[in-house]
């Protein structure tokens, strides 16, 4: 509660100075605000908090999550500087609004009521329609945000039929009702409830960006300024992906039999559709996108295989994937201002001039990929694990078979740095983005390493 | 264990020891040290374990300390060993062993000696003695081993020196082609001597000779696991004393330096196999099947490698050839169950053989490398020494007495005789094409006139005294060397049948009785019978090679075509080369053109295009209109309504 | 109040459910099939309205405001998620001078 | 403690050479790291004493919840292994010296690192860090291969990634599923895989998944594609680290996992995989007969090696198991000195093609000598460390069946055939007049090949160290298989 609160202040806050012309502010409050909020998050940390008749429930398994959000905008917000350097218009509404759609994720991630759940999605949503078009002059930006748009709302209709119709199959709005309900009527349920069920997981499966609702993905991705869309494959997926988790865990986690192979069929899909095409894309950006909805499916395997542990390792995985994401989408904005492009053949020869980020970047896909002793590795070793406990081989033999169609496009930066001839350009990355590169890419290894810290936390 | 026993292990340990020390100073120094050190080290060493089998026989005859057993074994270490496995570094010394060591020491000693001049100035020297004294070393472990393993290993060693020493002169890929045949042929009859050796540990646990023979004495004859066992040894056997069908190789070996002819390829190595098989008399006489495809082989040997031999006209080609039948000989004999006769004849033919093969060579060395006896005669006079020698020897081969090759021959065709009379008719034509293609060769080297160039008749010149010094030993020994096993009804003492009785008791009673036993009177007819026969095709030959060379030219046309089949080997080179060499060639070239090009690499590569196809195809759905993707999104949800809530 | 609900009870919940359903479903298929991007966004805006509806009518059965509060909510949401859609569509008029959204495929494959 | 001080020290030392830029220093440091880490595993060796079967024990406790840590041990199979890593890594590293690669310090790095991967793999005694180091080790090898490889390098090594990683991905899944079924609580230490309870049907897929991991690895027929191409692209160095090392990885983990794990699987099944072997020997004999480039002439040779040892060690005997793992020693020595020989050649004929290569001995007598030993250890030839192995392995699998063994031991004939055709082909005959100005080897080439060379003649003459270094370790295996 105290966070979201805290986040919206912050967002205001940056408006204020933005009407005051205070520019140079912005970071440092964003920065410093964000940590307050992470703060505030860790404070209600075993308490199990409940808001407003439990609409708003504040448990450990959200504030991990909501924590991880927070720590990934902030690292998000680390490149800012570098990549708003050269532009000269206010930038107080983007950075607002960033903050916002960070309260609508965390919102997400709190709810104990369908209403704070809308009302988050919808908070992300629309913010997110905005930044998408930020790049006002772009044409691909427009399109970008148009499609967005369009999709989203058409989408996020779905999810409201669904919900309502839950509502009037269950009587209430409330979680612990619901999961009540599904206790009772396990055996029998209502068609409108099945009905209205399906509609709220394609709702969300929009968000997450699973196939076949993922078309949006990749062109917005590719559409929308680079930066914003490290947010969107970040914090926006997480954020989606554990309100799935959550309504999961808390209401239907009795009736799995009747969602089970749903889920499995759209978790196969999203997993090789993914992989598949991401193997032809000509540049980094939408490859990312592509890879991203892979990973989408991949932590579907936590929602799936619910169980004690299955928390655990989706917050591992979850951060694992950010932090790399959010390194590869530094290095990209890297390019993108050497290059004006991101594709491959920009990466070419130049781990010659800088070998620091070329490191960084490779590490990063490698942590992806799943090579250990990555986090990557570690975050797809729980998931897989979780999931074969609940006797899922053949989605995990699938998965497997994935990530090693993954390293076709995985490596393809890493040939392109290392093996081919290119113009010895040097990136002028300053100090503080290097330093930003080398902490995410140290803690990829760390988490790698020590993944025990966020498994034993849930 | 007392002073004197330890005193003999050690002159035993140090016997391959002394050869091996000689190949590793000049191995390692091979091209720093001077070529007198290596003329002294190369030579000396090969004296030195001379004398220590000398010693070590001495000790035998003596009884001491071999507790009657009339044998000593010295374990070194155990080489390989682990649970329930083990396989000593050990020496077997008995009466067969130290026949053989005295054999390989003694002749090898004068071969080297020979060498010293044989090989004087040639850029090699060093390493020619280094490649002999190892090839000495391995020998001496063949025969001295205590085991079949230790036997396999000098086995295979004298493989390697034999390859390393026919292509001695390396720059000719000739010889190098010839040295590679020798291994490989080698090897393909090691292998069954390989499996020969597993199927024996698996049979009786053990590879120790004394273990295995005390087993074997349990199982009852004709046993068909010993029938195998002996045709894989027989096999390794085979490959190595070039019977057929592996005899190929040794002509082609001819290439290397003529001593090494003399040593590995006539007095030595290739008789390997015939002291393997008598070394397993009693695996073999237990298994009557296998003696008896001995004794075919070695008897079609002896035919078919005469018959060859009177045809060729490379000087050492046809000694080689002799010298396949001479083994024939020596297998006919084993085959037969005349272990004794076989190895009196290995003893004698080491002796002979390598008169000629060093006299050849002396031969070749007066006339500057020239080996072709087309070009030759007339040499008698201007190099004597040499050619007396050269006759002493052609006598002894062809089995005149009193020369040794008289006495060993004529005891396998008596003890033939006594068995089988179809084998004893082979034999004797053996024995008498021997002693027509030895008078051919004799008599158109150095008879009739001299058909060389005439800067060759120029340099004429009789060999060193250091290559002529083991001639005469040699000479010595051929006509000699009889008298060590003189057969009972010339009042003989049989010494060497009753020095090696020890070895071959156990399997003696398991032979089958001869059919009649001669006696005196039908001995002395057999002698006459096979002297009469071999001494009249000498003047045949001398008709023919000497008085008459121009007829011999111009002969009728089947008779050419007659020749012509033996003169080029039966075409048995070609015949191998169409079935195994080029089949193994364009296979290889198959799969590797086919198997790992087209299937499997394509396979594999195959999956990997389906992938990138695959992806290539379904990207394609990302057509970037709004309309198709929330069209495409209805159609998911239609389809997630109706498999949830329909089916 | 309840002399209200009563009333509205007495068109039984079916019908409320069928209506809203059909309602929705039109606003679906004119997504589908318009061009427009002013269009498109109507026909949501129909959708979003069929679910107020529904909502409303739930909320009045079940005797319970909850469903009534989320349909304010919903308003809300819709009212500002017009505004957005409404700026857009006029910044892509200003670019391409359309609103037609095929007009916008740079970015596929 | 030994064994963590094992895995550190490369890695440190890597670390060093990364860093620094003074190529005199590079050198230097990755020299002194390797030999360090070579005197230290001997110190391991003087520690370790035959009779109890696994010890140099390490455990850090790491990810208590799942029971997985740190767990490190040796046994005699492992300590094998690990001396012959550190034995050959310095060798390694000195035979490439004075090959001007670009970028040394990333060269002898990476080179470090993987030796760390390698020691991490011998000694892992948990299921998890075995995955974690074997997969590591994939890492440096593929740059190895791809940065300073051939022309192709681009492709091939890709394929080589992608081959072995997905391999390895199925063991990984195979690994998991064991684990779940590892009397709980759940553990990826060794002894709990083995006391793994799997149905039959269940311990034929495990085989399956590590098989195919393993056998791509080491590589078996018809899994090799990779690795003829693999061979010839890459840096000498980066072939001298695949053939010699990584490919005992896959042998090593046969040993010490599928046959524990799957007896039964084995018992059923194992004759496909003794089968696929022993074609593989043949196979690869055959063609290497008529492989011009000496590399891949190489490569289809260690092909044929290789596949006797993993026919033996599915022959399931423990002198097939002996063999094997004294074959595995000798092979790495081997083939690394070829590789070093063939780079010699390289480095003064400019090529490696066999046909432009004529009667170098007249000019290197050493050089031939040296590779004339190497080549009888590579052909078996009794008194040299290839007899010892192939001996073994033969009579084990004569033992489990006669005619396999009759086909596997066509080797001896078909080696002869290969290795004297190539020496003949390249060292002998006349030198061509058009061939280079070539000399001698030098003391500083000799240094890398006289250890190996060495280790050729002792390990054939005294093989009883080794074995019996080994044998406690099978007999535990054997057990674990039939008890």
């Amino acid at each position: 509660m105290l966070t979201i609160i805290a986040l919206t202040v912050l967002g205001v806050v940056i408006l204020a100075e933005g009407m005051l012309g205070k520019k140079s502010w912005h970071l440092p409050t964003i920065l410093v605000g964000l940590l307050v909020a992470l703060v505030l998050a860790l404070y209600g940390w075993n308490r199990n908090l409940h808001y407003y008749n439990s609409m708003l429930v504040v448990d450990n398994t959200s504030i991990a999550f909501s924590s991880v959000l927070i720590f990934t905008t902030f690292i998000i917000f680390m490149f800012a500087g570098h990549y708003y350097k050269d532009v000269v218009r206010p930038l107080d509404d983007i950075y607002a609004i960033l903050i916002f759609a960070l309260a609508g994720s965390v919102m997400m991630t709190n709810f104990g009521n369908l209403i704070i759940l809308f009302l988050g999605i919808e908070t992300l949503s629309i913010a997110l329609y905005v930044l998408a078009g930020s790049h006002k002059e772009a044409i691909t930006s427009n399109e970008a945000t148009l499609k967005y748009f369009l999709m989203g709302s058409f989408l996020s209709g779905f999810l409201l039929f669904g919900i309502a119709l839950l509502y009037g199959a269950s009587g209430s709005l409330n979680m612990d009702e619901i999961s009540r309900y599904t206790l009772r009527e396990a055996g029998h349920l209502s068609p409108i409830f099945r009905t209205g069920l399906f509609l709220v997981i394609i709702g969300l499966a929009f968000k997450i960006a699973i196939v076949p609702f993922h078309f949006w993905a990749p062109d917005v991705y590719e559409g929308t300024p680079t930066l914003l869309t490290a947010f969107m494959a970040t914090v926006v997926k997480v954020a989606s992906i554990v309100a799935l988790f959550r309504l999961f865990s808390n209401c239907f986690s009795s009736i799995r039999e009747i969602w089970e192979p749903t889920l499995w069929i759209l978790a196969v899909l999203t997993i090789l559709v993914g992989n598949f095409t991401g193997i032809y894309q000509p540049n980094l950006k939408r490859m990312l996108a592509y890879s991203s909805i892979s990973h989408s499916g991949y932590m579907m395997l936590a929602v799936l295989a619910f169980s004690a542990r299955s928390s655990g390792s989706l917050l591992l995985y979850a951060a694992a994937y950010s932090v790399a994401t959010v390194t590869a989408f530094g290095i990209l904005i890297l390019i993108r201002g050497a290059k004006g492009n991101d594709l491959y053949t920009s990466f070419e020869g130049i781990a010659k001039k800088n070998p620091l980020e070329a490191v960084c970047l490779t590490i990063a896909l490698l942590s992806l990929t799943g090579i250990p002793p990555l986090a990557g590795f570690m975050a797809k070793y729980y998931l897989f694990t979780t999931a074969l406990e609940q006797g899922y081989l053949w989605l995990v033999i699938l998965a497997v078979s994935g990530s090693a169609i993954s390293v076709a496009y995985y490596f393809k930066p890493i040939v392109a740095m290392y093996l081919k001839e290119g113009d010895g350009i040097k990136l002028e990355a300053g100090f503080a983005f290097k330093t930003h590169l080398i902490f995410l890419t140290i803690l990829t290894l760390v988490l790698g390493l020590l993944p025990v810290f966020l498994i034993n936390l849930l | 264990m007392n002073y004197e026993l330890r005193m003999i292990n050690l002159i035993i340990n140090l016997i391959p020891l002394f050869p091996l020390l000689g190949f590793l100073i000049l191995g390692l120094g091979f091209n720093r040290i001077p070529a007198k050190v290596a003329s002294v080290v190369g030579p000396g060493t090969v004296l030195l374990s001379f004398a220590g089998s000398l010693i070590v026989f001495f000790h035998l005859l003596s009884g001491h300390g071999t507790g009657g057993s009339g044998r000593i074994v010295t374990t070194l270490f155990n080489w390989i060993s682990f649970s329930g496995f083990t396989i000593s570094f050990s020496f077997l010394m008995d009466p067969l062993s130290l026949l053989m060591l005295l054999v390989i020491t003694g002749v090898g000693f004068l071969i080297h000696l020979y060498s010293v001049g044989y090989m004087k100035g040639d850029q090699g020297y060093n390493r020619f003695f280094a490649y002999m004294n190892l090839f000495v070393f391995f020998m001496l472990l063949l025969v001295m081993g205590a085991g079949y393993v230790m036997m396999f290993i000098g086995w295979e060693g004298v493989g390697l020196c034999s390859y390393l020493l026919i292509g001695f002169w390396f720059k000719n890929q000739e010889f190098n082609n010839a040295a590679k045949k020798a291994f490989i042929m080698n090897r393909i009859g090691d292998l069954g001597f390989l499996l020969g050796i597993f199927l024996l540990f698996t049979t009786f646990g053990s590879l120790n000779y004394l273990d295995i023979f005390g087993q074997v004495k349990e199982l009852n004859p004709g046993t068909g696991v010993l029938t195998v066992i002996t045709l894989l040894l027989f096999a390794g056997a085979v490959g190595k004393s070039a019977q057929i069908p592996l005899f190929t190789w040794l002509p082609d070996a001819m290439a290397g330096p003529t001593p090494v002819s003399a040593l590995i390829h006539a007095a030595t190595m290739v008789t390997a196999g015939v002291y393997m098989v008598a070394r397993s008399n009693i695996l073999f006489v237990l298994a009557p099947a296998t003696m008896t495809v001995v004794a075919v082989t070695g008897l079609a040997t002896v035919l078919f490698a005469a018959s060859i031999a009177i045809f060729q006209n490379d000087i050492k080609k046809i000694l080689a050839y002799s010298t396949i039948s001479q083994l024939g000989y020596m297998f006919v004999a084993l085959g037969m169950g005349a272990f004794t006769g076989a190895m009196f004849h290995l003893a004698t033919h080491a002796f002979f053989k390598a008169l000629l093969f060093l006299a050849a060579g002396s031969v070749i060395h007066a006339l500057g490398g020239e080996q072709d006896i087309r070009k030759m005669g007339g040499l008698g006079p201007s190099i004597n020494k040499t050619r007396w020698v050269f006759l002493i020897g052609t006598i002894a081969i062809s089995g005149i007495p009193p020369f040794s090759g008289f006495f060993s021959k004529d005891e396998i065709l008596s003890h033939l005789f006594n068995r089988s009379s179809i084998l004893y008719i082979f034999a004797l034509a053996g024995a008498i094409m021997t002693s027509f293609y030895m008078f051919r060769l004799y008599y158109l080297t150095f008879h009739g006139k001299f058909r060389g160039t005439a800067e060759q008749k120029h340099h004429l010149h009789e060999s060193p005294s250091v290559m002529l010094l083991p001639l005469f030993i040699l000479a010595g020994l051929s006509i000699a060397g009889g008298v060590i096993n003189l057969p009972a009804f010339m009042n003989g003492s049989a010494w060497l049948q009753s020095f090696l009785a020890p070895v071959f008791s156990d399997a003696l009673p398991f032979l089958k009785p001869p059919e009649f036993e001669p006696g005196p009177g039908l001995e002395w007819l057999l002698v006459a019978i096979s002297v009469v026969c071999v001494v009249c095709v000498i003047p045949v030959a001398y008709l023919w090679y000497v008085l008459s060379q121009e007829e011999e030219r111009k002969e009728p046309l089947w008779q050419s075509f007659l020749r012509k089949i033996p003169a080029n080997k039966y075409y048995i080179d070609e015949l191998y080369d169409t079935l195994f060499v080029r089949p193994v060639m364009s296979l290889s070239k198959g799969f590797h053109e086919i198997g790992e090009k087209k299937i499997i690499d394509r396979f594999v590569d195959g999956i990997g295009v389906l992938v990138v196809r695959t992806g290539n195809t379904i990207r394609y759905l990302q057509t970037g209109h709004v309309g198709f993707y929330v069209f495409m999104m209805v159609a998911g949800i239609i389809a997630v309504l109706i498999f949830n809530l329909v089916i | 109040m309840n002399s209200i609900n009563a009333s509205l009870q007495f068109v039984p919940i079916s019908y409320y459910l069928f209506f809203c359903t059909v309602l929705f479903c039109i606003g679906v298929t004119g997504v589908l099939i318009k061009r427009n991007a002013l269009l498109i966004l109507m026909s949501v805006e129909l959708m979003i309205n069929s679910i107020n509806l529904l909502l409303a009518a739930f909320s009045t059965y079940l005797n319970d405001p909850a469903g009534q509060i989320f349909v304010f909510f919903i308003m809300v949401v819709a009212a500002a998620e017009v505004a957005i859609g409404l700026a857009i569509i006029v910044v892509i008029y200003r670019t391409t001078h359309s609103i037609d959204i095929d007009i916008l495929n740079k970015l596929k494959w | 403690m030994i064994t963590g001080i094992l895995i550190i020290l490369p890695l440190l030392f890597s670390l060093v050479v990364f860093s620094l830029k003074d190529e005199k220093w590079i050198r230097r440091m990755a020299v002194t790291g390797s030999v360090l880490e070579f005197l230290v595993s001997l110190y391991g060796l003087f520690l370790y004493s035959t009779q109890c079967h696994c010890q140099l024990l390490l455990n850090i406790g790491w990810i208590e919840s799942l029971h997985i840590s740190f767990r490190f041990g040796l046994d005699g199979i492992s300590l094998l292994l690990v001396l012959l890593t550190t034995f050959l890594t310095p060798l390694i590293i000195l035979s490439s010296l004075d090959h001007p690669y670009r970028k040394p310090s990333a060269f002898y790095g990476l080179i470090l690192l993987m030796e760390m991967a390698f020691i991490g793999v011998f000694s892992a005694s948990d299921g998890l860090l075995f995955y974690i180091f074997w997969e590591m080790a994939l890492i440096p090898a593929y740059f190895i291969c791809a940065v300073w490889g051939g022309n192709d390098r681009i492709r091939i090594t890709f394929k080589f990634f992608i081959y072995t990683f997905t391999g390895s991905l199925f063991m990984l899944v195979a690994l998991i599923y064991l684990y779940l079924h590892t009397p709980a609580p759940h553990s990826f230490e060794i002894t709990y895989l083995y006391a793994a309870h799997l149905t039959a049907p269940e311990q034929i897929w495990i085989f399956a998944a590590f098989f195919l991991a393993f056998a791509i690895k080491i590589p078996i027929f018809p899994f090799h594609s990779w690795q003829p191409d693999t061979y010839t692209e890459a840096p000498a160095g980066g072939t001298m680290l695949l053939a010699g090392i990584m490919l005992k990885m896959g042998t090593y983990g046969l040993i010490r996992f599928v046959l524990p794990i799957c007896p039964v699987a084995l018992k059923e099944w194992g004759w496909i995989a003794l089968t696929l072997s022993v074609i593989g020997i043949i196979y690869a004999s055959v063609i290497a007969i008529r492989q011009s480039d000496l590399k891949r002439f190489i490569a289809y040779v260690s092909i044929a090696h290789v596949g006797l040892i993993s026919a033996g060690i599915f022959a399931l005997t423990p002198k097939a198991l002996e063999g094997a793992v004294i074959q595995m020693v000798s092979h790495g020595i081997n083939i690394t000195g070829i590789l070093i020989i063939i780079s010699l050649i390289e480095k003064r004929m400019k090529t490696r093609e066999i046909p432009q290569i004529e009667g170098m001995a007249n000019r290197a007598p050493w050089l031939a000598a040296l590779f004339m030993i190497l080549l009888l250890g590579s052909i078996g030839l009794p008194l040299t460390n290839g007899f010892i192995g192939e001996f073994l392995l033969l009579l084990g699998i004569f033992e489990r069946n006669v005619w396999m063994a009759a086909i596997a031991g066509m080797t001896i004939i078909l080696s002869a055939v290969y290795m004297l055709r190539m020496y003949q082909r390249t060292m002998l005959g006349k030198l061509r007049e058009e061939s280079p100005e070539i000399s001698d080897i030098s003391l500083a080439e000799a240094v890398p090949l006289i250890p190996l060379v060495i280790m050729v003649i002792w390990i054939g003459i005294f093989p009883n160290f080794f074995l019996q270094l080994a044998e406690p370790a099978i007999r535990e295996i054997m057990n674990l298989i039939h008890g």
